[in-house]
């Protein structure tokens, strides 16, 4: 009887992992495949990526990650790069291409997986949400100011910075007031 | 199991519970693998016969929470491969295989747990704490198979007559649902006179007491102390941090030094406690069976 | 791609005009066309000649030809032998094709002959076709294309370049030839139009054009001769000497000029218009800086040029953007605005050196006919309204003794020949002797060049596995040991450079042709599915046999790769994921019967059981 | 000493009219084994309950019950609790909890006894009843004689004095209510706990009473010491209904007109016959054979049975034969495998050798429901789980599903007239008595029609009326037609009733033969009329035949 349970469970996880699709790729191919040309002809953004408050905050952060591997102790972990941009591209999308392209480590939750309706960032260079504190997350700003869009519905111009922050204090300490007011959402 | 069996209810709860603590909530792999060997060897002594069918379950079921985290925690240093665009790493894997670990030793412990706890047992436990639960929990254990039997019957009076045992499946559904029907008039029926043989011997006087046929001997002080000890010693330097183990993002290295190799000898001793007195009980019957 | 080079080439071949300037000195004409060449160089990734091995991949081409020309023409030192070997093997193997260069343009042709002739090679005699009959440019391009298509197919440069290669050393006419000298100079005059000027199309001249057609007939200004013709324009009836049109074209391009010093193409004020009226100038001996006619508000053709001078030293195409030409940034060095400047110093240049006009290939005047001619000019240019019969008659007389292909250099003649008739001496000697100017055949001997020891070295280091990389050393290696006298293992070394010419037009081919399939049937890569997986292994299975550098050829090889991979990873998922739906089925089988024989177990056992007594009475 | 005295005790329930008990008077003195007879509705069990304060029914009471000459409502229920114990005919239903341990401390811990008390005392009773064996094991796990010990084991570790029994036996088989009394009379003897038992076997109980109370209709009509009760009702009617349930010897002795000491056991019903009665010198006329001539309703050829592959064979190559309108009786011990052969007659387990032929044809022919439909029928032992209805008629009417509203309306109305049920139409089915349910359950199953009836120990816990009304109903279906099989431990309404009688023993029937032979042949396995007068007229079964043949001799004598 358990081992049914146990079987029809198997089915069960390898039904949902043939709907979720099984493209296996090997490293090589993956990054191969996700390579983007910067051409210099079209239109393009600026974006980093930086944990300054992760600094101020080191008492706080898991034991784990107290690394220069994942802390960089500039708290840069991507300097200002300028992407291509092209029609359509979210924040969301340029992130994407920009730790693909400079082999940073990035996990996030599919828009249809999460109440916001929109790409959540869950981690980025192996920081994630609560990693350092109960009140630590990933933001962005978009010529130095937070959108209150999710990263994938915000669709930046020509020319835009964007810069991913991490906050340990709900966007307080990164200058981002809004978040606040959707605290226990 | 018979030298573990003739512990204490009391005393085999709290072993179980302290056990199955630490293996569900310290993840470091010497602390699971410890939980799984000492489940592990608690079975064997037990019945070598159904670990071997029960083989079959575990095994699967191992590889089966194994896989599943890495399709699920993309975090990690070390990308063995990508699916679907997302990067199954080996600290996933690893910590799969940790889980599994964990699962499967927590499983073979609640294992033991049941075939130790018998339901008097557990009773026994459960009217000390809340007396009027444990009697209700006793009847209803004897109701449920009297049910089971009674509508077995019920059933086969009802076939016995040709009625609800056509093809169609209409009819058997109604025959389902009158036979069930008379199940409930029945149970009612029971009860009634049940209660009355209840009431026919003075229950509902004040100041019950529960009686138990287990009794709290010395032995099982020295055990309960012992388990307590040794939990509160893998307590003691887990919140010391000897035995801080990380997974993610980079498996840490494992530090083995004097303060973190004491808590894994208490971890194991404790995990092996009931092998041991098995083992003990054993050597003593020979010995006294070869003295006759 | 190669079409619209060609149509922006054209674009800027149609303009042209003049002026006079400070610009005087060969040091500023020098050091702007070093600027150029420095700035063509670095563009082509050289690190010392211009000609190198990736300008060479264009050899044939417009972009690929016009700077051998305005280096050559400079005296620039550079590698115009393997310019010659690549452009020949280009020619032989463009002759293998039906159209042979090209089945429209006879430019092809024109602008090759010119190209090699100032690389130093033959035109008439360039290589072999197929049949083994060596290539003569100039019959196929000039006077017998008329054979296969008229000259003129694609407009009026045709028949002004094909003139323009004709007399580029004075060739010779067979009588046989379906096109006479006259013939040419007669369809060219009929395309004047009533500005003077003249067009590719339309009735307003275009100055490049006219520029153009300036070129062409300069050869022809001294001569006496009355071309009748009707005007294609009007249908008009005309008797006119090639000057009296040269002359109305030199006014039109006057007007032509604007208040930069610049002129206007095509509504667009351009660099490569100047160059050519620059050019046109120098053929007549007009100071292109000084002359009145083309100073404007001060401004001279030299100021119109320098507008479009970069600060990377080459030249800008236009600083107005045209849709219609993307490739001419308007704020970056074009590289047809850079060789049409080159050549147009190249002219200036040579005029201020006595030396021969841009498009005379023949050796050098000797200093003799040199000061001989100066002598005359001068006496011309000194030469009062009143001047005696007497005088005039001797200067006559001096002209004449000149060889009457080197007459056309006495630029001034023009004024001899008008007071002269003026006076009422007879001129008719002067008409017939010019009748025909060219008598002689200037056909350079073929260059004996020897196979030098370091020649050898480079033969003997050509590497088992060839490349294309090794196309143009190979080329040229073999273009000299052909051209060499006979050494010891001559033999040897032909046969061993003909076998990697060989394998490098194979290697060129397969390099061409997966271009070709990857154009045909990979665009675009986004879209590829399953069943294009066995092309796309079968293209990188045939790139993964060339080099690293003929790979470096195939175009967008990276996406292929990628695509290769992208369905390779598509294949293995859908394959494991048949492998789990088969295993999830049989999982799901394997319970479900479970199941079932769990639940029947006890009925079955004892149905065995009952069987076991079935026939038992 | 008396311990009990009621005084004219008087009760109604509420929204009745009769009294359920009317004017009810006597005592019982410490020690003394009560016991109280009656038809089923006759009030003992209403009596029994009012005398035990918690189970004292609603409704309205006048009179007394004084114990130890306290009135019962002075007590307090802790007195009252432990001194009187009370076990109830079903022994299922009065086990509470799941283990026989805990079942036995349950009433010492509801009497708030600490563990060290209620462990002695629950140690003495196990060992006192033999229960030490199966101490340990779950409840459900008990035969019903052991749930029944295990019932009166758990009201004894309360160390009541009195006892009281309402026909603790009913639902056991003869050797396990044997048993049961044995242990009775063991208690009381032993002990001195005063017992008060209601039964309608009489057979072991009256040996052993000190006094019996006969009660008919709410009233008590004899209460007298058991060999003077036979008189007294004699006295009242000629064939008073409560005779009929009355043990053999002292039916014998009344119908024989005995005069003097009343024979209570078999050995005393002996020695009155031996010493009174003469042997008959012709027998009887010599039966023809039974089974000439006779179509066969059901036959089983050599069939073999099992529960599952590995188990023991239940039924070892069992053969028989029941022919049309005739009643076989299979008697035999208790599990011995006699329910699992009708459970294979009827088709609801399946042989895995031999040939069952049912009306002809063999049992694997019917498919369906087909078996069922005119053919054949089981009367399970429990008459309870035939119904599933809310009233007796809605459940006739399930069986009836398919004909027409009329039709069906009448074949009800029919068969209920037909076995005197009409008036129970409409009640539940569950508030009827045992013999009401018997009844109505057999009207249920008869509205299929069967030709072949199979009936499971249909006896169990009726009165002698009730047995007696059966027995005419089976008679009549037997004139119909129909083929009866019976399996019964009940070798007087067998005797009684059977055509012809097996012995079941082993999986298989070892002996077969018309009744009167078999019962006469058997030296045990008998009715107690045989025993008692088989040494005289050894065909003599039940004691009607017994009452004949006296009557015969003493013709024959005068």
């Amino acid at each position: 009887m358990k081992k049914d349970i146990l079987a029809i469970f198997a089915i069960v996880l390898i039904i949902a992992v043939i709907i979720n699709g099984t493209e296996i790729q090997s490293v090589e191919e993956y990054y191969l495949t996700h390579i983007d040309d910067i051409t210099p002809e079209s239109e393009t953004v600026t974006i980093s990526i930086r944990c300054d408050a992760v600094l101020d905050n080191y008492d706080d952060l898991d034991e784990n990650l107290r690394s220069e591997e994942f802390v960089p102790p500039d708290g840069e972990i991507l300097p200002p790069t300028e992407y291509v941009l092209r029609d359509g591209d979210s924040v969301f999308d340029i992130l994407d291409r920009a730790v693909r392209h400079d082999r940073i480590q990035m996990e996030y939750q599919g828009a249809d997986k999460n109440k916001f309706g929109s790409v959540y960032i869950q981690g980025i260079n192996y920081l994630y949400e609560f990693s350092c504190g109960p009140l630590s997350g990933w933001l962005y700003k978009v010529n130095g100011q937070f959108p209150n869009y999710g990263c994938s519905e915000y669709e930046p111009k020509d020319g835009d910075v964007i810069e991913w922050v991490y906050t340990c204090d709900l966007g307080k300490d990164a200058g981002c007031g809004w978040l606040q007011g959707r605290q226990g959402e | 199991m018979k030298a573990f069996d003739e512990i204490d209810p009391v005393a085999a709860a709290v072993y179980f519970v302290s056990v199955m603590l630490v293996g569900m909530f310290i993840s470091a792999p010497m602390i699971q693998l410890f939980s799984l060997l000492g489940a592990a060897a608690f079975c064997l002594i037990g019945g070598r016969g159904e670990i071997k069918s029960d083989l079959g379950f575990y095994i699967p079921m191992f590889i089966m929470i194994a896989l599943i985290n890495p399709l699920f925690s993309h975090n990690g240093v070390t990308p063995l491969f990508f699916l679907n665009g997302n990067p199954v790493t080996l600290e996933a894997v690893i910590y799969g295989i940790v889980l599994a670990v964990m699962m499967t030793g927590i499983l073979l412990w609640c294992r033991n747990f049941t075939k130790v706890m018998t339901s008097d047992k557990l009773l026994y436990i459960m009217g000390r704490a809340v007396p009027a639960l444990s009697l209700t929990v006793s009847m209803a254990l004897r109701f449920v198979p009297m049910f089971k039997r009674q509508m077995k019957k019920v059933s086969a009076a009802q076939k016995g007559m040709g009625l609800y045992s056509s093809k169609s499946y209409t009819d058997r559904i109604r025959g389902a649902l009158r036979v069930f029907a008379a199940m409930v008039s029945w149970s009612l029926e029971n009860a009634m006179e049940t209660s009355c043989a209840m009431k026919a011997r003075g229950y509902g006087l004040k100041g019950r007491t529960n009686f138990a046929i287990f009794r709290f001997t010395l032995r099982d002080c020295i055990f309960t102390v012992t388990t307590l000890l040794l939990l509160a010693a893998v307590i003691g330097g887990y919140a010391l941090g000897y035995i801080d183990f990380y997974y993610y993002p980079r498996i840490s290295a494992a530090d083995i030094n004097a303060g973190s190799a004491a808590v894994y000898v208490s971890f194991a001793v404790m995990a092996f406690l009931p092998f041991m007195i098995e083992v003990k009980e054993a050597l003593k019957w020979k010995y006294f069976v070869s003295k006759i | 791609m190669f079409k619209k080079l060609i149509a922006a080439a054209l674009a800027a071949l149609f303009a042209a005009q003049v002026a006079i300037s400070a610009y005087a000195y060969d040091g500023d004409i020098m050091t702007i066309a070093d600027g150029i060449v420095a700035w063509k160089t670095a563009d082509n990734g050289s690190e010392d000649m211009l000609i190198n091995d990736s300008f060479l991949e264009q050899a044939g081409s417009t972009a690929g030809d016009w700077y051998p020309i305005g280096l050559s023409r400079l005296g620039y030192e550079d590698n115009y032998g393997g310019y010659l070997a690549v452009v020949t093997d280009c020619v032989e193997e463009r002759y293998a094709q039906p159209g042979k260069l090209s089945a429209a343009k006879a430019t092809e042709w024109h602008r090759i002959s010119l190209s090699v002739l100032a690389a130093g090679g033959d035109p008439t005699c360039l290589g072999e076709d197929e049949n083994g009959e060596p290539i003569d440019l100039i019959r196929d391009g000039v006077y017998d294309r008329g054979k296969t298509a008229p000259l003129g197919r694609q407009g009026i440069n045709g028949w002004i370049w094909g003139l323009i290669a004709l007399d580029s050393l004075r060739y010779e006419v067979p009588e046989d030839a379906f096109y006479q000298r006259d013939d040419i100079i007669t369809e060219i005059l009929s395309r004047q139009l009533a500005d003077g000027g003249f067009a590719l199309t339309g009735d307003t001249a275009d100055p490049d054009m006219t520029a153009m057609a300036v070129q062409a007939l300069a050869p022809y200004y001294n001569s006496e001769k009355v071309y009748g013709y009707s005007l294609s324009q009007s249908g008009e009836e005309k008797r006119c000497t090639v000057r009296e049109c040269v002359d109305k074209a030199v006014e039109c391009l006057s007007q032509l000029q604007l208040g930069t010093g610049d002129l206007m193409s095509w509504g667009t004020e351009n660099s490569e218009s100047v160059c050519q009226v620059i050019v046109a100038l120098c053929c007549l001996g007009i100071d292109p800086f000084s002359d009145e006619r083309f100073i404007k508000n001060g401004n001279t053709l030299m100021d119109g040029l320098m507008k479009y001078h970069m600060e990377d030293g080459g030249f800008v195409h236009s600083f107005v953007y045209d849709p219609q030409n993307p490739q001419a940034q308007p704020d970056v060095s074009n590289t047809m605005s850079g060789e049409q400047a080159l050549y147009a110093l190249a002219a200036v240049y040579r005029q201020k050196n006595s030396m021969r006009t841009l498009y005379d290939f023949r050796p050098e005047q000797s200093e003799e006919l040199k000061s001989h001619i100066k002598t005359l000019s001068e006496n011309i240019e000194d030469l009062s309204e009143n001047a005696g019969e007497k005088e005039i008659i001797s200067l006559l007389e001096d002209y004449f003794s000149i060889e009457p292909d080197e007459r056309s250099y006495v630029y001034n003649y023009a004024k001899l020949y008008d007071l002269a008739k003026d006076k009422g001496i007879d001129t008719d000697g002067a008409e017939k002797s010019t009748e025909i100017i060219f008598a002689q055949d200037n056909t350079p001997s073929a260059q004996s060049e020897e196979f030098t020891e370091e020649d050898k070295a480079k033969a003997d280091s050509l590497p088992q596995q060839l490349t294309g990389e090794y196309y143009v050393s190979v080329t040229s290696l073999l273009d000299k040991l052909e051209n060499s006298p006979d050494f010891e293992g001559k033999e040897k070394y032909l046969e061993k450079l003909k076998k990697a010419r060989e394998e490098i037009s194979r290697i060129r081919a397969e390099v061409e042709s997966i271009n070709n399939e990857i154009t045909d049937k990979l665009y675009p890569f986004e879209d590829m599915g399953l069943s294009d997986r066995k092309t796309v292994e079968n293209i990188v299975k045939r790139c993964e046999k060339l080099s690293d550098y003929d790979r470096g050829q195939i175009k967008r090889y990276e996406d292929v790769i990628k695509t290769q991979t992208k369905l390779d990873n598509r294949l293995r998922g859908i394959i494991i994921g048949c492998c789990l739906g088969a295993a999830a089925a049989a999982l799901a089988v394997a319970t479900i019967f479970r199941i079932r024989k769990r639940r029947a177990r006890a009925e079955n056992e004892m149905e065995q059981l009952a069987a076991m007594y079935k026939d038992e009475e | 000493m008396e311990i009990l005295r009621i005084e004219d005790l008087s009760f109604t329930y509420p929204e009745t009219q009769d009294k359920a008990l009317d004017g009810i008077s006597f005592t019982v003195d410490k020690g003394q084994f009560i016991v109280i007879c009656g038809s089923s509705g006759c009030g003992k069990t209403t009596l029994l309950r009012l005398i035990k304060k918690e189970l004292a029914p609603h409704g309205e009471m006048s009179g007394k019950i004084y114990i130890d000459n306290r009135p019962q409502e002075e007590l307090d229920d802790r007195t009252l609790a432990a001194d009187i114990g009370f076990v109830m005919q079903n022994p299922e239903n009065q086990i509470v909890t799941d283990k026989v341990w805990h079942e036995l401390a349950f009433g010492l811990e509801n009497l708030g006894e600490q563990t060290s008390v209620i462990r002695r005392r629950v140690g003495e009773m196990a060992s006192y009843f033999g229960i030490q064996d199966w101490f340990r094991k779950a409840t459900d796990q008990l035969s019903g004689g052991q749930k029944q010990l295990l019932n009166l084991a758990s009201v004894m570790v309360m160390q009541p004095r009195l006892l009281i029994l309402d026909e603790p036996t009913g639902q056991l088989d003869p050797i396990a209510a044997a048993d049961f009394i044995a242990t009775l009379q063991k208690l009381n003897r032993e002990l001195g706990v005063t017992i008060i038992i209601a039964e309608h076997r009489l057979e072991e109980v009256f040996p052993i009473a000190d006094k019996v109370i006969v009660m008919d209709k709410a009233v008590i009509s004899a209460c007298a010491e058991p060999r003077e009760i036979a008189g007294i009702l004699e006295d009242i009617s000629h064939g008073h209904p409560m005779l009929a349930g009355l043990p053999s010897a002292v039916r014998i002795f009344a119908m024989t007109g005995g005069k003097g000491k009343c024979p209570l056991t078999v050995r005393e019903g002996r020695d009155h016959i031996e010493s009174n009665f003469k042997p008959v010198s012709e027998s009887k006329e010599e039966e023809i054979s039974q089974t000439v001539g006779k179509t066969v309703g059901a036959e089983l050829k050599n069939v073999w049975f099992r529960y599952g592959r590995d188990e023991p064979d239940i039924l070892r190559g069992l053969s028989l034969k029941a022919y049309k309108g005739e009643l076989l009786c299979i008697l035999g011990g208790n599990g011995t495998g006699k329910t699992t052969a009708l459970n294979v007659i009827s088709g609801l387990k399946k042989a895995y050798r031999g040939k069952i032929l049912i009306g002809g044809r063999k049992i694997s022919d019917y498919k369906g429901n087909s078996l069922y439909r005119g053919m054949l029928a089981l009367l399970p032992q429990d008459p309870q789980t035939v119904f599933v209805r809310d009233s007796v008629r809605a459940d006739m009417e399930e069986l009836l599903a398919d004909a027409a509203k009329g039709e069906r309306e009448r074949l009800v109305a029919q068969t209920a007239k037909k076995l005197g049920i009409s008036h129970l139409l409409d009640k539940h089915p569950y508030d009827l008595s045992g013999g009401e349910q018997q009844k109505c359950a057999l009207a249920k199953i008869l509205l299929s029609q069967p030709q072949i009836l199979l009936i499971d120990e249909p006896t169990k816990g009726l009165d002698a009326a009730s047995k007696a009304e059966l027995r005419e109903l089976l008679r009549n279906m037997k004139q119909e037609g129909r083929t009866i099989i019976m399996v019964t431990h009940d070798v007087e309404f067998a005797a009684e009733c059977a055509d012809r009688c097996g012995l079941f023993f082993d999986g298989e029937i070892i002996s077969e033969d018309s009744a009167k032979k078999f019962f006469a042949l058997n030296n045990f396995y008998t009715t107690a009329a045989n025993r008692i007068a088989r040494g005289v007229y050894p065909d003599a079964v039940t004691c009607a035949d017994v009452a004949e043949y006296c009557k015969k001799s003493k013709g024959e004598n005068v």
